[in-house]
């Protein structure tokens, strides 16, 4: 089973889900990304997400691989899609299983913010009077150095 | 020599997704110059690059075969 | 569209995020309570809940209130299952859109913390050698004073 | 006449689903008093009490065809 996707149809939520279900678990939480249609009062058309796929997969796996370590007996599978997407279309699905719920939340949302920090994938907006690749939602400058920083390094 | 891959406004900028370049000894901050310069790139300052799809600092040195990729500022989620 | 639901039968998840979608929704985070194996390192065979259907409706359609009052813009969707459940069966799913994400996780955390204070629903835990009525989860004395809070009361 | 309604380990102890009971102009707290008498239930200072589908608090006072419903703590989710 891949826990960690790049994909170009649309995204089966149910699927992602179905990846974490342990006995184990008494918690799955899932964050779905979708595609809105006012960002700052600007009217969105579409989006087109382009992605540096065999990286983007592997930063995937670390965020993985570092949630599965912080929280024990966590579970993660994320899928991300590239390509155009329309409004309310699902750009990512993100599921965590835990054994107890605030860990889910915690450890979901620590994803999204990871997704947001290291993972190679970019989204262009389409607007009616133009378009733009944008950079960095967090809108902070992630790496004021111009380098990651030690804990962004992968393994 | 190296491939090196753009992306995003990078690559709109470029004009090219990839390039081939002789980068083997030159360190990433040496290799950024170059390629900055070349194809008339702004904002490289704010640009990630990865060595082999892994994040590299400024001063690791390139090694023959490398494939380089500059990550600008990434927007997924 | 029913937003609030106690349910007898298996619960479809995708149903319930779909009431949710809107366009001016950028997050749609779940919740999805399953029964898991082990509490307290206690073997659970079975569960079985119970609900005061009218009023738990009511209440969970409060909780849609509450967090719609108090997270703008957020559409909330909840069902809560009935009945005999088996380990890795879902006995609840919350929904909840916003157009940001950091609300689209507290607002939904807040459901399910609400649904463990002021809606009339009880586990019945089946293990090997026994079964009981499950008290209160959140593990605090909820009404030490015997009654609900100011807050908890109705509309 | 009043409906008394029963869950969970309350109901079990009770042996019944509900009762009729004569409980117009008594308080919340009167009616807890005779039915846990009356039924010997035990811990029924953690229960809460609901009219009509909504939470009451221990001195109200319960009005002739209101339906009474004794919450033991919750365990949903």
């Amino acid at each position: 089973m891949k826990f960690f996707e790049i994909a170009k149809d649309p995204i089966n939520t149910q699927s992602v889900i179905d990846k974490v279900i342990q006995r184990e678990a008494g918690a799955i939480t899932t964050f779905i990304g979708t595609v809105r249609e006012l960002t700052h009062g600007k009217k969105t058309l579409y989006l087109v997400y382009e992605a540096y796929e065999p990286m983007a997969v592997k930063k995937l796996a670390q965020i993985g691989t570092e949630i599965e370590e912080r929280w024990p007996g966590s579970k993660v599978a994320i899928t991300h899609r590239v390509g155009k997407l329309d409004i309310t279309d699902i750009a990512v699905v993100i599921a965590v299983s835990t054994p107890h719920r605030a860990d889910a939340y915690e450890a979901n949302r620590y994803a999204i913010e990871r997704i947001k920090e290291i993972v190679p994938i970019w989204k262009k907006e389409h607007w009616e009077d133009g378009q733009e690749w944008i950079g960095n939602q967090l809108e902070t400058v992630a790496y004021p150095s111009g380098k990651p920083e030690e804990g962004d390094l992968g393994e | 020599m190296n491939k090196v891959l753009f992306f995003a406004h990078l690559r709109d900028s470029a004009g090219v997704e990839s390039v081939e370049f002789a980068a083997s000894g030159k360190t990433v901050a040496d290799l950024k110059e170059l390629i900055s310069e070349q194809f008339g790139l702004q904002n490289f300052d704010t640009v990630m690059t990865a060595i082999n799809e892994e994040f590299a600092t400024d001063d690791e040195v390139i090694q023959e075969g490398d494939t380089i990729a500059f990550i600008p500022p990434v927007s997924g989620g």
